[in-house]
């Protein structure tokens, strides 16, 4: 599998794709550089991971550590509550996509429009089309993938990761002490 | 009225003779009936352009480009992305929305298509002056959507063809629309998926009041019989005739021909798709093997003797699969050929010869008639031969699974089958059969697999799938009686909605979820809708006592039914229902009346569909349809693949403004229903929305507080918090839930929550009133 | 049969009132025609695929696929690549014929559409009885195709109702044949591509009878008039009215509000595309600006002083563009409603006073005879504040470009305009304005130049376009004398063939070649055809002594003569002609007896179509109904993107057999004609492809002689050597060409040549003979 | 502008795209490798060129090098002629396409099935989807696309080149010797 053909090979029909993040340094950059950053945390943080340890895990403690808010999607509001994150919005992805795609909405705390969004664990395709929709719709807004999967269709995507990579990528960017959880 | 076909036919004319007899009878209805006609019978595709466009205001598409290219013109391919315009002008936008056009006129051009084919052929067995029966005498309204767009009320068989006449043409100027340099504004096309959409639910209703009425279905009943579904339902002893698809006259041939030759109960006759529901509407002996996602597994197991295909969701590789498992094919159906020789002219006898010896893996037969008798004799005569497919050694298969991940990279599930292949490789084969419940059947992860494996067939090999469900085949049109009993409730929110769940398989979770949600609603006293593939799906889920849906709930529509209208072109009857509140219950005029029906249906009738794994373009409209009648939609995640979806802002306050009809101001009812169309990410999420949509600006305080106990429940179930959004849905204190008034009233004023009256509520001007 | 309408006018029933009227009338024609009915009358979509399946055995599909992907429904996107099948089990064959059959749905749907509207209309001006009379004196057999399709022979505009109703029901049936899950086959989709394509020359023949008949266009007239073609012909210091379009009733609308008010003269109207060709056939005072790929240059000259756009090849940013250069737009066709306000039914004195005081942009309005009143009077008022666009500082703007190349990587026609820029930017701009003549018109390359330099509008403001060009306006029909003349040279082949060039403007090589093409084919005394945009194309050419083909050669339908029949749909009148040929020479009966008369033009008559611009749906569904009838189309590179060929294989001999009728036995003719369609790569290798093409199994000897001549010579300039395939189309030596005897027979020798007989071919049973 | 995106930038859709031959030893082993070659020659090498020299001058040069037979389209013939190569056949490229889809066809010699083609100076369109027919029709042939415009669907793919670049590379591969014409 290559590291940056669509994680389905078959989700592809973009002219522009995105830059992959294949070292922890250029996503800590992406994160350093947000004055408005969010990010979306979707359902499938709960079923990716390894070792006993599941993606939301690092994901909360990355928020925390990055002191950004957090969108939960699906029903991963819950998860993220136990771990500490008390997420700024629940809202269905698609609902909230439309409203970022509005260079007018002050956001999910209603502080200002984001300038960043960090997108992790929707299903692919619909991840795929949310990104489409915000390329597309949203041009003012940074879009950057978190999901293990590469999206083309993010203004920035880390690459095809296994489990492993992923999380060291994730904990090195976010500077997460790398104690097993 | 009668006299006019005699006349005509007695003239000379240039016309060929057996057109110049549908014509001239088709036209006419007979009897009178002085409703008068509204603004709009059988509307342009512009007539009803301005309140598409009310409601698109509101529902704002949101685009979503599966690819930045456009390639539909040799000037292509054009890249849109970045806002570049294509060589003939047009935006990404707008390119997004003719494609969302294009889709529904497929899908409205193939109910169009089958309808018309079922009127011809019923007008040949049963004669063109064969009433129209929906209901008996429980249904005097017998075709609301036909009465409401085409101004028509038809009596006869031969009524109908007016009907489709008028659709077919519709579908040609929609279609006319998605060439190259016609439309420009993407909101334009959005009105004309609507007008799409609309057309859409006349063709449905005319298919299947005109099945209904001429093959005896059940007519709106309630009661109508409980039949099984599943594999494990079929006696494999005897010879087994399977039929794919969604036309049902091949299937009817076959049941009647067993019926006139004293063979029921010697064959098996076992049904895929819409085709599978219809058949046991005509007869409650025929299977239901089960929806779309069953075609590959079930004609693997080599089971059926013979298969026999119609129209529509049918596998391109039935027929290889099939002539590889050793089963002949009869394709019945102009639009799927499948390249095989045309032998409807030859006898019977030389066809059965022919499929029963081997000497031909299949073949085209258009007469259902001659399907019928040939199906049954070349099954029965198959029987013996048939081919038992060797059992696979799973574990050696499986053992060769490098782990590539190349099939999970296929499947539009994103099933973890790697590790379920590897398991199987190591002995531990259950977790491979278990997956096969969430599998839609695809077949993609086998193209993909470099060690040849074929993924599908393991799972099915792994799982022993003998289980028999009880479902309710379907019952046709809503009774108008249940209506005036149920009209009042859900007008005034009392009943907290009518939910359905329609269309296809293309599950993130296998029809498990569909099942959920059913029981789920109907316990919390919705109505409950069910037709097609997710009718099917809903029956495969027992509760703690072993009871389906089917079993434990009431067919009636009424709270906590749980209703089966039937096969995809039954939509029509859920669509029809909410129109029949507005003409039953609140006597509003249908005739050619449209907007204001649509505008009743909008504020005042809570209901919502649910096309959890909707895949095709005829479910897109089905979907238009139901959104141009102020209906949202909620699908799976898949659904984002239709391109756009029309979603409100919430927090506009601005967009939620309805004129009230008592006091002609423009006042705020909150944005009730929220979106009109939108993907659920997950099926907790997905009854969040279900409940939340269903609120309307015309709910009682009673019905409201009923409605967000709802909302809250569900909402607090996915996102384990009370809804932000609470003070948006509150009028008054009385819209508060009893029980939670004290926790919640500190919420609401948190947000600057103060009381706002209840209107009478309408989007449209006064003058678009009757 | 005038007793009817009263008839039914009379009877309370439940239908509406108009739909009533057009219904009880619309289904019969009124005389006697006893010609026996053949055996497919309104075929159905499997009637003629006995005949498709013969054709498509010869000429195989070749599979050019735009994408590896599948983007239909959600399982998508599914990867076809590699021979795998997607989720529905499709294969890439049969989802590319899948994607030809949509192209050619949409085409035909537009046709149709098309063909609706204008009946509809004409029938409320003129009345449903008004006579249809394409030819006068001239024209007995008034609709060979829909004769020959239908079996039917309409005589009022009533009548074509239900000619078109025939054409709705089968768009839909096909339409529906493209939704997931339906056909498997790809020669059974392309079988359903050539049932459009004819069902396309159906609704081109209504369309272009039903105006010719009612809006007095020239009827079937070899000297209809020559008007003016190019920029230069508008006086600029009159009002401008513009229409870009297809559909001519508002046009027409136009020009008959200006005669009623006795404002001939004081008003220019001007057109692009076949509105423009279709408004000089209602008055030659009308001026055609030019082909689709002027629209940008002309609205960007300002020139305009309002803009009426009609439907199809109608820019998507037209409206933009218009805005910007201060021209206010109405709309007129529910196709197109641009986001436009609908002010159908406001006074027009207020839809004057908006338009003419800026006060909008634009409007929506649906009623012809409003837009022509409306037009003239806005554009009178608006002419004194027409704005001139400043000029431009061409060096200075192009001096920015720093060469990157971005817009040649964007230009269909790939021309070289970096260095064009280039060039300007140093003062040299001759070379940019020269490129206007082989542009397309696109605006691909402003939209990505990252210097934001609009290089089209350079390459326009570069190049001085006042030349006046004579054009003959579309005569219509063919007489049935000029077909009695010359059938027999051509079913001989004593007449080198007929070769019609129609469609749209995505030249690789501007106009220019389309124009050198027909002058070329002329002089070789071929019965030449043009028809939309290549007829205004052929115009813009002059030979030495400065005459266009149409003030050169005749305006007959014979050897030597350039026929322009008029717009797009007139293109049926070419078709019509073949099929006439059948009729009137052959004395083949047509009614409802397609497969013969196919046969009969296919082994007979030697026409070619090029449609070397080819470009949109419309085209493609054009060029299939050429197919159906057997007759080869030749397109222009771009026409690859069609996404297959069909193409014959002349090395191998068993694919070109066919039945001696008078011997009954399988002979070999050669692979005449060699291809269906075939894109071509220069204009010298379609000019011997079309030589070639034009042979036919019947051809005389001394037809194949003269055919032989054509073809070695125009082989030769291409290719500069002899071809080597002349052994396949000599039969007998008195095939060669006599001066080339000497040098050819050694040639054929060579090859292992032996004579063998000319038979009277078919490739049809015998049973198909009626 | 990318090396190895497609020169049209829209004409994207493949899920497998051509190896770049970025240097003249890879095109060099093609050619070596190659047992029944044919390079197919269209009119557009006419008119690509530099310094007075064009595509088909080095073209030419390269067939008779390496001794493979030529397939002339367009009106690339008798420009062949004059450079001392006279084609194996005239053809125009679709019919040939569609014929070397046939793995029984015997070439354009009689010889027997070609293994590898060569293509060059075809429109881009038409290049493109020519090259995607005969991926898709012809999966027994390789193909190597010798324009200096970065084709998809070829087996193999020169990248999109410049004039100068292109001339090295074509040079270089088929072993020219460096006088300038
Ligand atoms: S329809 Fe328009 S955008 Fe699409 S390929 Fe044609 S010119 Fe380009
Ligand atoms: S057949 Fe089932 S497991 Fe295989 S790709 Fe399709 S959905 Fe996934
Ligand atoms: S594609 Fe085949 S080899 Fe690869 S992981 Fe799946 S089953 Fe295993
Ligand atoms: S629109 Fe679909 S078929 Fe066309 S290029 Fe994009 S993915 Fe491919
Ligand atoms: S139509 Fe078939 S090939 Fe196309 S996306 Fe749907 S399942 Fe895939
Ligand atoms: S406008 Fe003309 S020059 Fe520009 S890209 Fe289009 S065809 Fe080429
Ligand atoms: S895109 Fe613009 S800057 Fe680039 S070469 Fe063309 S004109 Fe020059
Ligand atoms: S010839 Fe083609 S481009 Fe020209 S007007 Fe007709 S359809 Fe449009």
């Amino acid at each position: 599998m290559s590291r940056t053909e669509p994680w389905q090979p078959a989700m592809q029909g973009g002219t522009v794709t995105a830059p992959a993040l294949e070292k922890p340094g250029a996503l800590a950059a992406l994160v350093r550089r947000a004055r408005r950053p969010l990010l979306v945390v979707g359902h499938r943080t709960l079923v990716t991971g390894g070792d006993g340890e599941l993606a939301i895990d690092l994901l909360a403690r990355a928020a925390l550590k990055a002191g950004i808010p957090v969108a939960a999607t699906g029903d991963a509001g819950p998860a993220l509550a136990v771990r500490g994150v008390e997420p700024a919005i629940c809202i269905s992805a698609m609902n909230l996509a439309n409203r970022l795609a509005d260079p007018a909405w002050p956001g999910v705390d209603g502080q200002g429009p984001h300038d960043i969004v960090f997108v992790a664990g929707l299903s692919y395709a619909l991840e795929w089309t949310l990104l489409s929709g915000l390329r597309h719709g949203a041009p003012h807004l940074v879009t950057v993938s978190l999901s293990p999967a590469y999206e083309p269709h993010a203004s920035f995507s880390l690459p095809n990761l296994a489990w492993p990579a992923w999380r060291s990528l994730i904990a090195g960017a976010f500077g997460l002490e790398e104690a097993a959880p | 009225m009668k006299g006019i076909d005699i006349h005509i036919g007695e003239i000379a004319s240039p016309l060929g003779r057996v057109r110049e007899l549908r014509v001239g009878i088709g036209r006419v209805g007979s009897g009178t009936w002085d409703e008068p006609v509204g603004p709009t019978p059988c509307p342009s595709p512009t007539a009803l352009r301005d309140w598409d466009r009310r409601l698109l205001a509101r529902y704002r598409p949101f685009y979503l480009p599966l690819c930045d290219l456009c390639c539909l013109c040799t000037y292509g391919k054009c890249d849109l992305s970045g806002g570049k315009r294509g060589a003939c002008g047009i935006t990404l936008a707008a390119q997004q929305s003719r494609v969302a056009l294009l889709a529904a006129c497929i899908g409205t051009a193939t109910h169009t298509s089958h309808a018309r084919e079922l009127v011809s052929h019923l007008i040949d067995r049963y004669g063109r002056q064969f009433p129209l029966d929906p209901g008996g005498l429980a249904v005097d309204l017998r075709m609301p959507i036909v009465e409401l767009v085409c101004g028509l009320r038809p009596e006869t068989l031969a009524d109908l063809e007016t009907v489709l006449e008028y659709c077919e043409g519709q579908v040609v100027h929609l279609l006319a629309a998605t060439h190259t340099g016609q439309e420009a504004d993407p909101i334009d096309f959005e009105s004309k998926v609507l007008h799409a959409g609309m057309i859409d639910h006349v063709a449905l209703e005319v298919a299947d009041v005109a099945q209904v009425s001429a093959l005896d279905f059940p007519k709106a009943d309630p009661e109508a019989p409980l039949v099984d579904l599943g594999i494990g339902a079929i006696d494999r002893e005897k010879p087994v005739v399977l039929v794919v698809g969604h036309n049902v006259p091949p299937a009817v041939a076959i049941l009647d021909y067993l019926a006139a030759h004293g063979l029921e109960g010697a064959v098996e006759v076992t049904g895929i798709c819409c085709t599978a529901i219809d058949m046991t509407r005509r007869s409650p002996s025929a299977k239901i093997v089960g929806p779309i996602s069953w075609q590959l597994r079930y004609i693997r197991s080599g089971i059926p003797d013979l298969l026999v295909v119609d129209e529509q969701c049918v596998r391109a590789d039935l027929f290889d699969e099939a002539r590889d498992a050793g089963i002949p094919v009869i394709a019945t159906s102009a639009k799927n050929c499948i390249g095989l020789p045309d032998r409807t002219k030859e006898p019977a006898d030389a066809l059965v010869e022919a499929l029963s010896t081997g000497a031909v893996n299949g073949m085209l037969v258009l007469d259902p008639e001659k399907v019928g008798e040939v199906a049954v004799r070349a099954a029965i005569r198959r029987r013996p031969l048939r081919r038992v497919p060797p059992s696979l050694d799973i574990e050696a298969i499986a053992s060769a699974c490098g782990g590539c991940g190349r099939c999970i990279r296929a499947c539009p599930t994103e099933a973890d089958l790697p590790g379920a292949v590897q398991a199987a490789g190591r002995g531990e084969i259950a977790a491979l059969g278990a997956m096969l419940a969430s599998c839609v059947g695809c077949g993609r992860c086998e193209e993909v697999c470099p060690q040849g494996i074929e993924v599908h067939r393991l799972m099915a090999a792994a799982c022993d799938d003998c289980e028999v469900y009880a479902v309710r085949t379907g019952r046709g049109a809503i009774q108008d009686v249940e209506i005036r009993e149920v009209g009042g409730p859900i007008v005034l929110g009392e009943i907290p909605g009518v939910v359905a769940f329609v269309g296809c398989a293309n599950y993130p979770d296998g029809g498990r979820e569909v099942a959920e949600m059913v029981t789920e609603f109907a316990k919390r006293r919705f109505v409950v809708c069910t037709s097609g593939c997710s009718a099917m799906a809903a029956a495969m889920h027992r509760d703690e006592e072993g009871l389906t849906p089917y079993e434990r709930f009431s067919g009636r529509f009424e709270a906590g039914g749980v209703v089966n209208v039937g096969s995809c072109v039954s939509n029509a009857h859920i669509s029809g229902a909410a129109v029949k509140i507005a003409s039953i219950f609140a006597k509003r005029r249908l005739r050619g009346n449209y907007a204001e029906v649509a505008d009743y249906v909008y504020n005042r009738v809570g209901a919502v569909g649910v096309a959890w794994g909707a895949m095709s373009q005829k479910a897109a409209a089905i979907a238009a349809g139901f959104w141009r009648l102020g209906i949202p939609v909620v699908v799976g995640p898949h659904g984002a693949k239709y391109r756009r979806m029309l979603l409100g802002r919430q927090d506009c306050d601005e967009d939620w403004m309805v004129r009230d009809r008592r006091t002609d101001e423009e006042v705020y009812v909150g944005p009730v229903p929220e979106h009109l169309f939108i993907a659920a990410e997950t099926k907790e999420e997905a009854m969040a929305l279900i409940a939340k949509l269903a609120m309307r600006p015309n709910d009682t305080s009673r019905g409201r507080s009923i409605k967000l106990s709802h909302y809250i429940d569900l909402y607090r179930r996915c996102y384990g918090r009370m809804p932000d959004d609470l003070h948006r849905f509150v009028r008054t204190k009385a819209d508060l839930p009893v029980i939670q008034k004290d926790e919640l009233l500190p919420l609401l004023e948190r947000n600057g929550w103060s009381e706002r009256p209840i209107p009478d509520p309408t989007l449209l001007p006064e003058e678009a009133y009757q």
